[in-house]
């Protein structure tokens, strides 16, 4: 009985403690951040929050934002929506966090965009996905979103860059992964191809847990497809590229780089793999991915420097946004804020990144290619900087 | 005049009363004062998370019925949740139609999935049966998949507050009074439905179907109806849960649903209804807990990456923790820390007692 | 051809995961949906020990067979133990609980990243060309051939060995087994051992082919309805029932529509259910068991 | 005695994987007769109760009750139309309580529905307040007073056995099938059985068909008794005559019998 | 009581056994078992005979029982809550009542699953021939399925799979169960037989109370969990209780007849 009566108090004291929320320093931007570090796809989003540590850690050590340190309160949901919806409620109304930030699959969005439309508090997407309503014209005023991926950007960047590649007759494959986002963009890169005069050859989209994806890639290679462009998370676009090499396919591929690409490039040593992005690689060891890596190495990340790219920008787009947040900070103010950034990314993307009242996307989108070299023993660019206007 | 030293029972139909006696009573309307002025303190997020709680008890109870009474196992819990919810985002998609729509439907298609997959469980047993039940899930997610992916609902299809007649039910606090009541009133009618003749035979079945069958009772359509009304009364949650998010997608439905769902009939206390109630409280709320728990530690910000990892660890080990050392579920430490307390000073329960 | 062959890589891949079900079901009556986990912690054993020993493939495979045996009798012998004399269904949630608590392990100890174990096994997956049309990795050679070579030795096993019969004996009837001085904690730990290396060999195969990341435990509970449609109890109905489902999801990647491929095998399985519940080769008493 | 025919069977087989259970019984049951159904272990008694009550299906022949073929019938079939029977291992639901087991007797004759019973309304109220009137009669009779609200698991073999009768009584039967009743009960138990039973017999005026082991018991109560041995029947008649019947003590008492083969 | 020679090798004392953690099956049965001996546990269906069987056999964590009471003492070690082959080992082996061989094993299997406890002392072969010599039918089915033998062959592979075991005290349960008389002398008389060349002391519980009382030693009654007389096989036979109620041979005139109980004991009305 004793322990049992044991148990009940341990029990009682741990729901006690969810009504005591620790009290912070009143003298700190507070930014909630809502992260799937477990669960479904926290290959992706784990690696932001790894940048994000080291980031305001660096930030915090040299005195803060306009004298004041950064607070990040960083909650794990675990790539489930409900949690994300709980830590949303939280940061608002128990921490009055000033902007609360999610990287997680984009099932946690639309729970968290409630939120940050009832409560008037700007909501900034460090993850994957951007979602709608970011884009122009009409952007939600809560709604900001500064990461790699555009949806319907990324297809009429990649196709018109395949058919400017292709030699000869293209027949285009495309591969996604059976969830709504990769598929959507997959049905309208073949929209676009068909408009542009490609045949396309073969669409496969591949259910999420595949233990094999060689039937896949048989159904593209048997389809006559020579290139194959796949916008889906990076396992499904690398898997099926090495599926079809596997059954000695010879065409070349074209795959959105995220944040694993780099290292995945130099695994697989192919010269016919292509992937595009707007981030910059390592690579090109510029100043800032000589400090990252100097950073990351110091602080000994859980993940690689290479993975942190997408983070990184996050983090320096959240200080600047802190930057131009006079003190007291409200969510009015870093809303205006938001309103009017231009980030110098010092070579982390083509240019700089700039939202504008009516677009919290980007005013200009950077894409380049990168392959691997065989003859350079490295990773080479295919295709430098090229903009795509975004309205 | 003389007083009575206890409390009789004079009917028999006060003996079909659910709350037997006067302290029960005032216990009961402790507990819903303090239910009704609750969100007049409590802070948004303790508001969702009581929404959460109620929105995850209807789903419960549901399964209680059907495995906890009824004796039938489904892994397909999500999947009648996720039905629910699709059925409402396309009525409100395509149709614009209103609640009082949307939830009737969203039951019907719950019934419709719960006669289809209850089917088998006229054929089937235990591991069996849960196992073909996971062939709904993965079907309703396909179906669901392919209308957000065919309509272009990229990030997950939208829905607006649904509102009765002129009130909008946007606020937390109109949710959780709307929620509390249907959930009094789903606890209720399961209370009264595992009282009576339907609820007989439910366990009737469970605990020896043989015997059932020889007292006339019809095995297979009692089975069904248990299906029927768990798949009507998820998918009902389903359409709720739809709206209480504001959104509906795929993604939000894993696997990972149906196994909390079962933990929290399994923790709380088969054939319960209190267990049910339990256990929900208990796996919604315990991931925040141990949050909660985690902010007390003040992890420094390069460990929690880690502490998230053992977080997650830590509800499978609590889960098993449960299992193995205390099967009867919280129910069972409830009995068991009121006994001590009735029986107090004595130790054991007089003999005869049950 | 290529159909053909694929269809044969897939069926291997669920035969060798199924073995570990239909192991553990038939000793034990419990079915193990920590499974995907024990494969997954397979493979990331085999990245573990290859990381350790660089480039010396068979000793990395030999260490990672090591574990993952030892994984499987830990398991058994700290926490299945206890669940003996309690519901199916309290059992079968303990392995649920069981592959969240090594989900969060695998996610504590490797984190979230792609791993590539080949990398640092110093092996090539190379593909090989069978017949006219027909091409075949080296992993999926590995994949066939380790297949074969484990059925084939548990076949032996249990028609001539001692312990393999006395391990069916103790699947058909514990009680009377026990009665006869069979020590059955050690045969359910060997059925959970071997489940666990078989599995885990699952795992560290695919892992070589196609790369190790959390979320690979999914595949585990995708290869449910092979071990349904094969008669839960069955070790030799897993073979073609994994046979029937491969075809299945094979042919709908070809002919109907690729991602529809994910609903095949449980529509096999529900068609399977209305015509022989109990499964191809499963008994009839057995569904009166459960 | 009434001569009013009850329940006929005719040329029963039934065959269980190879297995010959039982061979071509041809039986009746007159109306408010207490029949005993006797022979050794694995004679095919319980098995023909079986068949009575649709848990087997007879390989061949018929069962006839009054003028209705039951062959065929599912079990809840059966009990509806008026045949209960009890259990050898009396088979209660175990996690219920006494009063609830026989609440489920009174399953068919109840009819209020799954949504009613959910809103527990006017009429699912009477209902419950009228049936359970009726098992406390049926509690009275049987007088199991004290274990009305006791879980059935934890009851003495005796009382279970005892509760597995009260809720085929319930169920307000025009034939009842007792498998075994005595079985596990001692001397005392016996007798409140024996009461039970002849106060069903005469009192309530139910026709039974009784299986039984203790021979004293059914010399005593019986009216008429049939004897299987190895599927067949052997003997049929008054009780004193088939007890007194050679064939019947040379199955029954295990006395080698190589005379006849 | 006649008090039987030879000492004791197996003795229970207050045995006391709950299932599931609420129904008690056995309350307080004590008895002994002499070396050397056949010793019969008589009693009715539900007596608890087999519960105390399966109690001295050891339980299993599938069957959710345990003795949560009294003693089982075998040559003066405790035994009880033991696991079943941990009892087997030490040199007691269970002929079960039902589910006595593997179904799904041919006779040859179900010989070879049995772990011998003379593994030392015997080889396979030997106990082939061993068995051969005591069950020669057995030897012409030895590829037949377990599941597919007549009901006396099923009886004679149990008796031989608990023979290999090699074992010191053998129990039997209902070894008469659903057997034709002839064959059920026939086994009778084997197991007196194996009992003087194995050396061999066996328990032997039965219904049929005729049958064991020719071959037993020594004769317990079991009712309702508890011993209610004991004695040597001639005091049992000719004893009236046991005629009456396990010998079906009792004079029935001298008896009380059911019908005739005084129904004012509980209540107040009169039938038949």
């Amino acid at each position: 009985m004793m322990k049992k009566s044991l148990f009940g108090i341990v029990a009682l004291a741990s729901f006690m403690a969810l009504f005591l929320t620790p009290a912070f320093a009143g003298d700190a931007y507070l930014v909630g951040f809502s992260v799937a570090v477990t669960g479904r796809g926290s290959g992706i989003y784990a690696p932001v929050k790894d940048a994000f540590d080291i980031y305001f850690k660096q930030v915090n050590a040299r005195g803060g934002i306009n004298g004041h340190p950064v607070k990040l309160i960083i909650k794990d949901n675990a790539a489930e929506p409900s949690k994300a919806a709980a830590h949303a409620k939280k940061f608002v109304t128990q921490d009055k966090v000033i902007l609360f930030m999610n990287a997680a699959l984009s099932s946690t969005y639309a729970p968290m965009v409630q939120v940050a439309k009832r409560y008037n508090v700007p909501l900034f997407f460090a993850g994957a996905v951007c979602p709608d309503a970011v884009y122009p014209p009409k952007a939600d005023p809560n709604l900001y979103c500064s990461t790699a991926f555009g949806a319907k950007y990324d297809s009429r960047f990649a196709i018109p860059f395949i058919k400017n590649q292709a030699k000869g007759p293209l027949k285009l494959g495309l591969a996604a992964m059976n969830i709504p986002v990769s598929r959507g963009e997959i049905d309208f890169a073949e929209e676009l191809a068909k408009g542009m005069g490609i045949e396309v050859a073969g669409k496969v989209a591949i259910p999420p847990p595949t233990p094999d994806y060689t039937p896949f890639a048989t159904k593209l290679k048997s389809a006559g497809a020579n290139w194959v462009y796949a916008w889906a998370p990076w396992g499904c676009e690398v898997k099926t590229f090495e599926a079809l090499r596997k059954l000695g396919w010879k065409g070349k591929y074209l795959a959105y780089a995220h944040i694993q690409a780099e290292d995945d490039l130099a695994r697989l040593k192919d010269d016919d793999f292509y992937v595009f992005g707007t981030n910059a690689f390592f690579a090109d060891d510029t100043e800032m991915h000589k400090k990252i890596r100097a950073i990351s190495v110091k602080e000994k990340t859980i993940y690689p420097y290479t993975q942190l790219t997408e983070g990184w920008i996050a983090a320096m787009v959240l200080e600047e946004i802190l930057k131009k947040t006079p003190w007291p900070p409200t969510p009015e103010k870093v809303r205006t804020a938001m309103n009017q950034i231009k980030v110098d990314l010092e070579g982390l993307k083509g240019g700089p990144l700039v939202w504008t009242k009516g677009n919290h996307f980007r005013t200009v989108n950077y894409y380049r290619v990168y392959k691997w070299d065989s003859k350079k023993n490295g990773i080479v660019i295919v295709k430098d900087w090229s903009p795509l206007k975004v309205e | 005049m003389a007083f009575a030293s206890g409390y009789f029972k004079t009917t028999y139909k006060s003996d079909l009363a659910i709350v037997e006696t006067f302290s029960l009573w005032i216990c009961l309307i402790i507990l819903t004062l303090g239910l009704i002025f609750f969100p007049f303190f409590a802070s948004a997020f303790l508001m969702d998370l009581a929404n959460q709680v109620f929105l995850a008890l209807i789903g419960a109870i549901a399964l209680m019925l059907l495995t906890g009474y009824a004796g039938q196992f489904s892994l397909g819990h999500a999947g009648l949740i996720a039905a629910g919810a699709f059925t409402t985002a396309i009525l409100f998609k395509e149709l614009n139609a209103p609640i009082w729509v949307t939830l009737p439907t969203s039951g019907l298609t719950g019934a419709i999935l719960g006669i289809t997959f209850g089917l088998p469980s006229l054929r089937l047993k235990g591991l069996y049966l849960a196992l073909s039940t996971l062939a709904l899930h993965f079907i309703v997610i396909y179906i669901g998949a392919e209308y957000e992916t065919q309509r272009g609902f990229a990030t997950g299809v939208v829905i607006d507050s649904p509102s009765i007649g002129p009130f909008l039910i946007e606020d937390p606090r109109l949710w959780y009074f709307s929620l509390l009541i249907i959930d009094i009133l789903v606890v209720i009618f399961s209370i009264n439905l595992v009282r009576s003749r339907t609820g007989r035979a439910w366990m009737a079945i469970r605990d020896r179907d043989v015997a059932a069958e020889a007292l006339g009772i019809k095995v297979a359509s009692y089975k069904l109806s248990a299906f029927v009304l768990t798949s009507a009364l998820t998918s009902i949650a389903g359409c709720l849960f739809a709206y209480y998010r504001g959104f509906v997608s795929v993604e939000a439905f894993s696997l990972h649903m149906t196994i909390e769902y079962l933990a929290m009939i399994i923790i709380g206390g088969l054939g319960s209804i209190l267990g049910a109630i339990f256990g929900t409280i208990f796996v919604v709320l315990l991931p925040y807990i141990i949050d909660a728990l985690v902010d007390i530690l003040h992890v420094p910000t390069r460990l929690t990456t880690y502490m998230f990892a053992i977080k997650y660890s830590a509800f499978g080990l609590i889960m098993i923790i449960f299992l193995v050392f205390e099967p009867s579920g919280l129910v069972g430490i409830w009995h068991r820390i009121r006994d001590y307390f009735i029986l107090w000073p004595f130790k054991h329960k007089p003999l005869g007692e049950r | 051809m290529q159909i053909v062959v694929n269809v044969i890589v897939l069926a291997a891949l669920y035969c060798l995961i199924c073995c570990g079900y239909v192991l553990i079901y038939r000793a034990s009556r419990v079915l193990n949906l920590a499974h995907g986990e024990l494969m997954t912690i397979g493979g990331y054993f085999l990245f573990t020990v290859a990381i350790g020993l660089g480039n010396d493939p068979v000793q990395s495979f030999l260490l990672a067979f090591i574990f993952s045996l030892a994984l499987g009798f830990i398991v058994y012998f700290f926490l299945m133990r206890f669940m003996a004399g309690e519901s199916a269904l309290a059992s079968v949630l303990v392995t649920v609980a069981l592959g969240i608590l090594l989900r969060g392990l695998i996610t504590l100890i490797w984190t979230s990243q792609y791993r590539h174990p080949l990398q640092h096994l110093g092996m090539e997956n190379s593909s090989h060309q069978i017949v006219e049309g027909a091409v075949i990795s080296t992993f999926g050679i590995a994949m066939v051939i380790s297949t074969v070579l484990l059925y084939l030795v548990l076949f032996l096993c249990f028609k001539f060995t001692r312990w393999g019969l006395r391990m069916r004996a103790v699947g058909e009837n514990p009680i009377l087994a026990s009665q006869r001085g069979i020590s059955l904690h050690m045969y359910y730990a060997l059925s959970w051992g071997i489940a666990a290396f078989s599995v885990g060999l699952a795992g560290m195969i695919q892992a070589c082919d196609s790369g190790l990341d959390p979320d690979m435990f999914v595949i585990g509970l995708k290869a449910f309805p092979v071990v349904l449609v094969g008669g839960l109890d069955s070790l030799g109905g897993v073979i073609p029932a994994a046979f029937i489902v491969a075809l299945a999801e094979i042919l709908t990647i070809h002919y109907i529509s690729p991602q529809a491929s994910e609903v095949a095998p449980f529509v096999v399985l529900i068609s399977m259910l209305l015509i022989r519940p109990w499964g191809l080769f499963g008994t009839k008493e057995e569904l009166e068991r459960v | 005695m009434d001569k009013a025919i009850d329940l006929t069977l005719d040329g029963i087989s039934l065959n269980i994987s190879g297995l010959e259970i039982l061979n071509f019984i041809s039986m009746r049951a007159y109306k408010g007769e207490l029949l005993a159904l006797i022979g050794p272990n694995g004679a095919g008694k319980t098995s023909l109760l079986n068949c009575i009550s649709g848990i087997y299906h007879a390989t061949r022949g018929q069962i006839r009750f009054k003028d209705r073929e039951l062959s065929g019938l599912k079990p809840h079939e059966i009990a509806q139309v008026g045949i209960a029977r009890t259990f050898q291992h009396a088979e209660l639901f175990r996690h219920m309580t006494v009063l609830d087991n026989l609440l489920v007797g009174r399953h068919i004759k109840m009819n209020a529905a799954l949504l009613s019973n959910g809103f527990f309304w006017g009429k699912t109220i009477e209902e419950e307040v009228a049936h359970r009137e009726l098992v406390e009669e049926i509690i009275d009779f049987l007088e199991l007073e004290k274990y009305r609200k006791s879980n059935a698991l934890g009851l003495p073999y005796g009382i279970q056995k005892i509760v597995g009768l009260g809720r085929a009584l319930a169920m307000e039967p025009q034939v009842l099938l007792l498998d075994e009743p005595s079985a596990g009960m001692n001397r005392q138990e016996k007798e409140d059985l024996a009461r039970f039973i002849l106060r069903i017999r005469y009192e309530i005026g139910i026709t039974m068909i009784w299986v039984e082991h203790d021979m004293q018991l059914v010399g005593d109560l019986a009216d008429r008794i049939v004897v299987l041995n190895f599927g067949n029947k052997i003997s049929e008649g008054k009780t004193d005559e088939v007890l007194n019947d050679p064939q019947v003590i040379e199955a029954y008492l295990g006395i080698k019998a190589s005379a006849k083969g | 009581m006649a008090k039987p020679k030879n000492e004791t090798l197996l003795s229970i004392e207050k045995l006391e056994v709950v299932y599931h953690n609420v129904s008690t099956a056995v309350l307080g049965v004590s008895f002994e078992v002499r070396n050397h001996q056949i010793v019969a546990l008589l009693g009715i269906n539900g007596a608890g005979k087999t519960t105390t069987l399966r109690a001295i056999s050891g339980f299993l964590g599938v069957d959710d029982a345990k003795v949560t009471e009294g003693l089982i003492q075998f040559r003066g070690e405790k035994i009880q809550n033991k696991p079943p082959h941990f009892i087997t080992k030490k040199g007691i082996v269970l002929v079960p009542e039902r589910d006595k061989v593997f179904e799904n094993l041919t006779v040859e299997e179900n010989l070879q699953v049995s772990v011998s406890l003379r593994k030392s002392r015997a080889s396979g072969q030997d106990f082939k021939d061993l068995i051969l010599h005591y069950f020669p039918v057995l030897g012409k089915v030895g590829n037949h399925l377990g599941g597919y033998l007549s009901g006396g062959e099923r009886q004679m592979l149990a008796l031989s799979t608990a023979l290999v075991c090699g074992p010191r005290l053998l129990l039997v349960d209902e070894l008469s169960l659903g057997l034709g008389p002839i064959i059920v002398d026939e086994l009778m008389n084997l197991i007196k037989v194996i009992r003087d060349e194995q050396q061999v002391t066996v328990l032997l519980v039965e219904q049929n109370a005729l049958a064991a009382l020719e071959i037993a030693d020594y004769g317990y009654v079991i009712e309702n969990g508890r011993i209610v007389f004991a004695g040597d096989p001639d005091r049992l036979r000719n004893h009236e209780d046991i005629k009456e109620f396990y010998l079906g041979q009792g004079e029935r005139e001298s008896q009380k007849s059911y019908r005739d109980i005084k129904q004012y004991r509980r209540t107040r009305r009169w039938y038949g």
